[in-house]
């Protein structure tokens, strides 16, 4: 089954919209759901044009296609667990929320904290990623915790925070302080990377560009090949200051 | 010339915060601070006017030399002034980067607007006191 | 008239040994305050009644009719913002949160744009802290990090530190060391034991470097970071280590510098690694003079200390999401209430911009930047002048200011009751 | 003039001497009176249970600290959210709740007073100012006297007088009830990074020990003929073998007072530990119990563990850091100048952790081994054994073997040997639980005759009716039913009104809070003491003349006055 959400033009087009309501599961018994615009209740109807094609018996089988504008739209894809949601241009903050299960493919940008507290599932963002991108709640000791979160394009600063478990994929360059506090899971930076993984207590981070302003209070271990990208790089563990048992992986520029 | 924007409170300013109409906080909060091999370079001396200007918007300021100044940044006194090419990117963390805005400086001969004028220039309306 | 211990309501020092002269409505000199604190007594303008801006200029209203519409902007609003709330005393405060709950408001104070990252940070790691006296009494060691008392808390340094006299420092200038951490020299630095000048953005490497020393581990660190030699790092964690006290003070130099709450949180954390040798403590230098105040009743009340957002009817806190510069530089509200600030002056061009599309009403004893941004402006008291309350000095002790004057203006907290009285009147039927 | 009847309540009452009698309770302006008129608003309490209404005699729920420990947690406010709901207002919080969120949930349990456990005087206008905004509760403040400069000077002057005086004078500035020493002594050396270990331990530059300041302090209470006694976290806390440090605690506390204990022992569970370190911890639960047992002068309560996430505070500042260097979670630490320290860390309590098994095994050991349950009164140390509303399941697990029995084949396998809980049969009825939830809280806080604890004629018509009826729910067998029933009221009734009904608050509420009014002589007073003022203006950073309370932050305040020095 494919539900297809077009988003209505708003007389306030700046309200954020919160449609934690809008996950595969929730559709399997019709269309019937409650969003929120600003500090209104709506229904879903208020606010997308919705057309339905086929049916499904489990929610696996559902595909929710998100048209037009929906750069407003928060927390889509919020706990989901299957079934799969294509957003054709960007998304709001806080997509795919404590994902467990499923598919969320963004084919424009998304906002901040993408796949935030993540524990499962797949999100691919082809445009770039805001902020926060797979990290997790302020005051929280972990961020997303299993799953994959890639990202052909560029992430915003505190890419991977406190990232404890599953893999994170940034095809472009991150901003500052990609990889923070992480304690698990894997990083991968395609470009450039500013001030990553300081003060990470564990897991392993490798970068395939450049390195702005490294921290120092990482220790240079090791030189070595690394067969899956083909390069020589550099391998620190940290962070020092931290009592960190962490890796980070530099490339080392030129070297193929 | 390129410079990194720095900002951060001073006494007068403080002294005259609640009467932001008056010539001693425009005075206090419009001044910029440079260091002096900048102002020589850009040929300028105590009192002369810079356009600072950033992605997001440019103000006209009264340079002045300081000591504590490096070359290469300037500091301006928190305020409307400053933060008239202040960006309001937060890096989602609520904070503009009041300390570390890159911008441009040149040397211009028009004047410092008041606090008013400002405000209109973004939309408002200012209030004379009768 | 004197007056005795009156308490200054200016910055987060809230000093509390004023003593002012007053005639009639006014105060006529200040003694023992700083010229911040005299400025505050003596230059206190005000707006003199309600005004609303016509397409072209100001008209003066009434106060009920200023109540009434204020109310009617609210009411209908999908995502209004609450903003200020740090220049005046706690039951304003409190009132507010209890608006922006009925109406599902954003609630927001200034440390959003002042210590806010310095809260991110305590919600990591936490924060060793302690009242002042304690260092006042017992703090051998004292580093002022990213900060200007001179000029932002003229008598932090002659009441709390570098010159205070305390039961363990009897002779308080040759017995501590002061050491001053900051991008240019400020005055402040002139007068320090220590003075470490480090390049702009280079806080958090310094921090994590003394961390690593603190560790002895000395071998990881370069020859310099962030134009700080190795020597210099050396001899300034040592100095921390054979401390019987040490005090950190920190100010907008780590909160607004890039990385924000990071830095501050490595600062913490240094704290922490240094309490593993001896006694350390750290204090953000809270600017507004009850900004605490606004964060300890926002947390009594939400949970949370800033940044609170009641759309959908429980309390929401995402610093960044939530917060009062990011919701108008997204051109999110469609209607603003701004008590007890300044945003028009104290907020990046955009977000300035933004008030003045929208509906704001101010409500604040003084005409400010933001008067010119907004629809309504209604004058009130101003707390410590002529209205009592209650204000939290930065370090968390709550100190009642005083009311030395009657200049005839309503308290702002019974402004917003009427406020709220009308809102709820439309609200439940 | 309201009135209200209370129909077939089955009422236990232990301070009247009813257990389990079926009547009516007729209630005028707030209190209870002989009878009624026809016109009075009735409920019917269908038989179910009533009892007075709950008092907590040692809580966090109040003031800087516990703010802090909320300011501190965004992801603990997001774990128990409610919506603004008629009268209820937004709730936030599961183990540091909001000051809403603890009223409405402690009101929901039936719980109509609370004691905050810890307020440092310099900051007791914070705790004022949450005590006026809590709706439900009366409120009570421990003042905190651990390492008050001026109390130590004239501990060491052995000055017993004076010491009185300045307690007396600090209770009245900021409006508190009662002398609450935390660590004594060993706050005060906090301020250097250091702790004391035994109670005979100097305190730096002090030269006074904490048995000294515990024993003048206790002589200092009875002089000023406070209500309640001293309030005693003693030294030690959480540290293996610190059973010692608590019974050498209990030997320096004499029978001072007929109408109750001279010594309140606060969360011994914390202090029931034997062993030398961590890996050999056991319980001492029966040579503590053995030592009240004995001596009637002592009061105590459980400080009971449970598992889950909570928030540990308290003023023991050296035990938290401790606590912080095993667990590298946040940490946040606040001395207080010239009085007192604290300390905030979160913990999670785990059943995979043998130390915590056997810290959950101590605490109701203790319950069970002490033979009068008005010597062991049921609490967590809320929120730092657990949050509050985790009572019903302690009083489920003190009524019923088979749920302990139940819960110890899920702990860790050490926890049998190293303590006694198993083999212990006793099984709690519902009169020990009246005594040890509220009956035994009004005695040991001396407020039976401010109308608390009891439901007799002139008593404040504070009254919890459970959904339980005692003569259909066998609780040894049935412990779910009890469970469930203590959590939430049919009615909790606060001062003759009905303000939660089935868990739903239905009024805003107005409290009270206490506060100790103590007549100290003139020629004694420390605020006519020259040498006391110089000191005061020289070391504390607030001026003496703005260090009081003023009335207004107490605008619902009950002054109870003592005819101290006769």
């Amino acid at each position: 089954m494919r539900v297809i959400l077009e988003s209505k033009v708003r007389k306030k087009p700046t309200i954020p919209i919160e449609a934690e309501s809008i996950i595969p599961r929730n559709f399997l018994k019709g269309t019937d759901l409650m969003v929120y615009e600003g500090n209104k209740e709506r229904t879903l109807s208020e606010l997308f044009w919705i057309f339905v094609e086929g049916t499904a018996v489990s929610p696996e089988n559902i595909e929710v296609v998100l048209k037009g504008d929906a750069s407003r739209i928060k927390r889509v894809g919020e706990y989901m667990d299957t079934g799969s949601i294509l957003i054709t241009g960007d998304i709001g903050m806080h997509c795919g929320n404590f994902m467990s299960g499923g598919t969320i493919e963004i084919l424009g940008n998304a906002d901040a904290w993408l796949g935030r507290e993540m524990r499962g599932g797949m999100i691919l963002c082809r445009g770039n990623a805001g902020h926060y991108c797979a990290t997790g709640y302020r005051g929280e000791k972990k961020g997303m915790q299993g799953g994959k979160v890639e990202v052909l394009g560029n992430a915003g600063d505190f890419c991977a925070e406190y990232l404890a478990g599953g893999e994170v994929h940034v095809h472009g360059s991150t901003g500052d302080f990609p990889g923070v506090e992480m304690r698990g899971g894997r990083l991968t930076i395609g470009r450039d990377a500013t001030r990553p993984c300081a003060n990470m207590k564990d897991g392993t981070c490798v970068v395939l560009g450049n390195v702005h302003e490294m921290i120092p209070t990482f220790e240079k271990i090791d030189r070595r090949v690394l067969p899956e990208w083909k390069i020589i790089a550099d391998v620190y563990k940290g962070d020092v200051a931290n009592r960190g048992k962490g890796t980070l992986m530099v490339k080392i520029p030129g070297a193929a | 010339m390129k410079c990194i924007l720095n900002t951060g409170r001073s006494v007068p300013q403080g002294v005259s915060v609640e009467h932001k109409g008056s010539e001693e906080y425009r005075t206090a909060a419009s001044v910029c601070f440079l260091n002096a091999v900048d102002m020589m370079l850009l040929g300028i001396e105590n009192g002369e006017r810079i356009r600072v200007s950033s992605p997001a918007g440019d103000v006209v300021l009264t340079a002045r030399s300081a000591e504590g100044v490096k070359q290469g940044e300037i500091f301006v006194t928190t305020g409307p002034y400053a933060n008239h090419i202040i960006s309001s990117e937060t890096h989602a963390t609520g904070m503009p980067d009041f300390k570390s805005q890159y911008v441009d400086v040149h040397v211009t001969e028009e004047r410092v607007m008041s606090v008013g004028e400002l405000m209109e220039e973004i939309g408002g309306l200012r209030y004379v006191s009768q | 008239m004197l007056v005795n211990d009156v308490v200054c309501p200016f910055c987060g020092c809230l000093c509390d040994d004023l003593e002012l002269e007053v005639e009639a409505d006014r105060v006529v000199r200040v003694l023992n305050g700083c010229s911040l604190a005299e400025a505050t007594f003596m230059n206190d303008t005000r707006l003199p009644a309600p005004i609303r801006r016509t397409s072209t200029a100001w008209e003066k209203i009434s106060y009920d009719e200023a109540i009434k519409e204020t109310a009617d902007i609210l009411k209908d609003a999908d995502r209004p913002l609450l903003y200020g709330w740090s220049s005046t005393h706690g039951d304003t405060q409190s009132v507010g949160v209890h608006i922006a709950e009925l109406i599902g408001a954003v609630i927001d104070n200034t440390s959003t744009v002042c210590h806010g990252p310095s809260i991110l940070a305590i919600q990591e790691v936490g924060h060793p802290g302690c009242t002042l006296g304690q260092v006042k009494n017992r703090a051998d060691v004292i580093i002022y990090w990213g900060c200007n008392p001179i000029e932002a808390h003229p008598r932090h340094m002659s009441r709390y530190t570098t010159f205070a006299t305390g039961f363990f420092v009897p002779d308080a200038q040759r017995e501590r060391t002061i050491i001053v951490v900051d991008t240019r020299r400020n005055d402040s630095g002139g007068i320090a034991d220590e003075f470490v000048q480090i390049e702009p953005g280079g806080d958090y490497a310094v921090l994590s470097a003394l961390r690593a020393l603190v560790r002895g581990k000395e071998s990881v660190i370069p020859k310099k970071v962030a134009g700080i030699s190795k020597e210099q790092l050396i001899r300034i964690a040592g100095i921390c280590k054979n401390a019987k006290f040490g005090a950190i003070f920190f100010g907008l130099g780590l909160t607004m510098s890039r990385g924000k709450y990071k830095n501050v949180r490595n600062a913490i954390e240094l704290t922490d690694e240094l309490n593993r040798h001896t006694k350390f403590v750290i204090s953000p230098m809270r600017g507004h003079g009850n900004v605490y105040g606004s964060n300890e009743v926002f947390t009594w009340m939400t949970g949370y200390p800033f940044a609170v957002d009641f759309a959908r009817g429980i309390a929401f806190y995402n610093p960044g999401e939530t917060t009062a510069v990011d919701i108008l530089r997204r051109g999110e509200c469609d209607a603003a209430l701004i008590v007890a600030s300044d945003p028009g002056a104290n907020f990046p061009r955009v977000a300035a911009a933004h008030l003045a599309k929208i509906p704001t009403v101010l409500i604040d004893p003084h005409v400010n930047a933001t008067t010119s941004l907004s629809r309504i402006h209604i004058p009130c008291t101003a707390a410590g002048i002529d209205a009592a309350g209650t204000a939290y000095r930065m370090d968390g002790v709550p100190i009642r200011l005083k009311k030395v004057i009657e200049r005839g203006y309503p308290d702002d907290a019974e402004i917003l009751k009427k406020i709220y009285d009308c809102l709820n009147g439309w609200m439940i039927p | 003039m309201t009135e209200l009847l209370v129909k077939n309540a089955c009422v236990i009452d232990p301070i009247q001497g009813i257990n389990g009698e079926i009547m009516d309770i007729a209630i005028r302006d707030g209190r209870i009176v002989e009878s009624v008129s026809d016109r009075a608003e009735v409920i019917d309490a269908q038989r179910c249970l009533t009892l007075p209404g709950g008092i907590d005699s040692h809580t966090h729920v109040c003031g800087t600290k516990v703010n802090f420990g909320r300011y501190m947690s965004p992801e603990d406010m997001r774990a128990g959210r409610t919506q603004r709901r008629g009268r209820m207002h937004v709730t936030s919080g599961y183990y540091v709740p909001t000051t809403f969120g603890n009223s409405y949930r402690y009101s929901a349990m039936g719980y109509t007073t609370l004691l905050e456990g810890a307020m440092a005087p310099l900051e007791a206008r914070h705790t004022h100012e949450e005590f006026t905004a809590t709706p439900h509760q009366d409120m009570l403040a421990n003042t905190l006297f651990d390492g008050n400069w001026a109390v130590m000077d004239a501990v060491r002057e052995k000055n017993i007088k004076k010491t009185a005086a300045i307690v007396g004078w600090t209770l009245n500035a900021i409006k508190g009830y009662a002398i609450k020493l935390t660590n004594p002594g060993g706050t005060e050396a906090w301020g250097w990074g250091e702790d004391l270990t035994s109670i005979h331990d100097q305190v730096p530059h002090f030269e006074v020990t904490p048995a000294e300041i515990i024993t003048a302090m206790i002589q200092a209470n009875e002089l000023l003929k406070l209500p309640h006694s001293v309030h005693l976290h003693c030294n030690n806390l959480g540290k293996p073998g610190n059973y010692q440090t608590t019974l050498d605690t209990f030997e320096l506390v004499p029978d001072l007072n007929p109408d109750r204990q001279t010594l309140y022992a606060t969360h011994v569970q914390f202090h029931a530990y034997g062993g030398r370190t961590w890996r050999n911890i056991c319980s001492k639960a029966e040579e503590i119990t053995r030592s009240v047992n004995s001596k009637p002068q002592i009061v105590m309560d459980m400080g009971q563990i449970m598992f889950c996430r909570t928030m540990t505070m308290t003023a023991d500042g050296p035990m938290e850091f401790n606590l912080h260097c095993l667990h590298h979670n946040k940490w946040s630490n606040h001395d207080v100048e010239l009085e007192t320290g604290s300390g905030i860390i979160p913990v999670t309590y785990s059943k995979k952790s043998a130390v915590n098994c056997i810290m959950w095994a101590i605490g109701l050991e203790l319950a069970l081994l002490t033979k009068s349950p008005w010597q062991c009164l049921l609490e967590t140390d809320n929120p730092n054994g657990a949050p509050f509303v985790k009572y019903p399941e302690v009083i489920g697990l003190l009524m019923s073997k088979r749920y302990r029995d139940e819960e110890c084949a899920t702990l860790h396998p050490d926890t049998e040997g190293n303590t006694s809980l198993c083999a212990l049969e006793r099984e709690m009825d519902w009169h020990d639980i009246a005594v040890m939830t509220r009956a035994g809280q009004a005695k040991a806080l001396g407020i039976i005759n401010q109308g608390k604890g009891h439901l007799g004629t002139g008593a404040e018509a504070d009254i919890a009716i459970y959904p339980i009826r005692t003569d259909s729910v066998d609780p040894a067998r049935e412990y779910r039913k009890v469970v469930e029933g203590f959590q939430k009221t049919r009615y909790t009734i606060k001062r003759g009104r009905v303000v939660s009904q089935d868990g739903e608050i239905i009024v805003d509420g107005a409290n009270a809070t206490f506060w100790a009014n103590a007549k100290i002589p003139e020629d004694i007073r420390v605020d006519n003491d020259p040498e006391f003022i110089r000191r005061f203006q020289e070391f504390y950073t607030v001026r003496m003349s703005n260090y009081p309370v003023q009335e207004i932050y107490l605008p619902r305040g009950r002054r109870v006055d003592t005819e101290a020095f006769t």
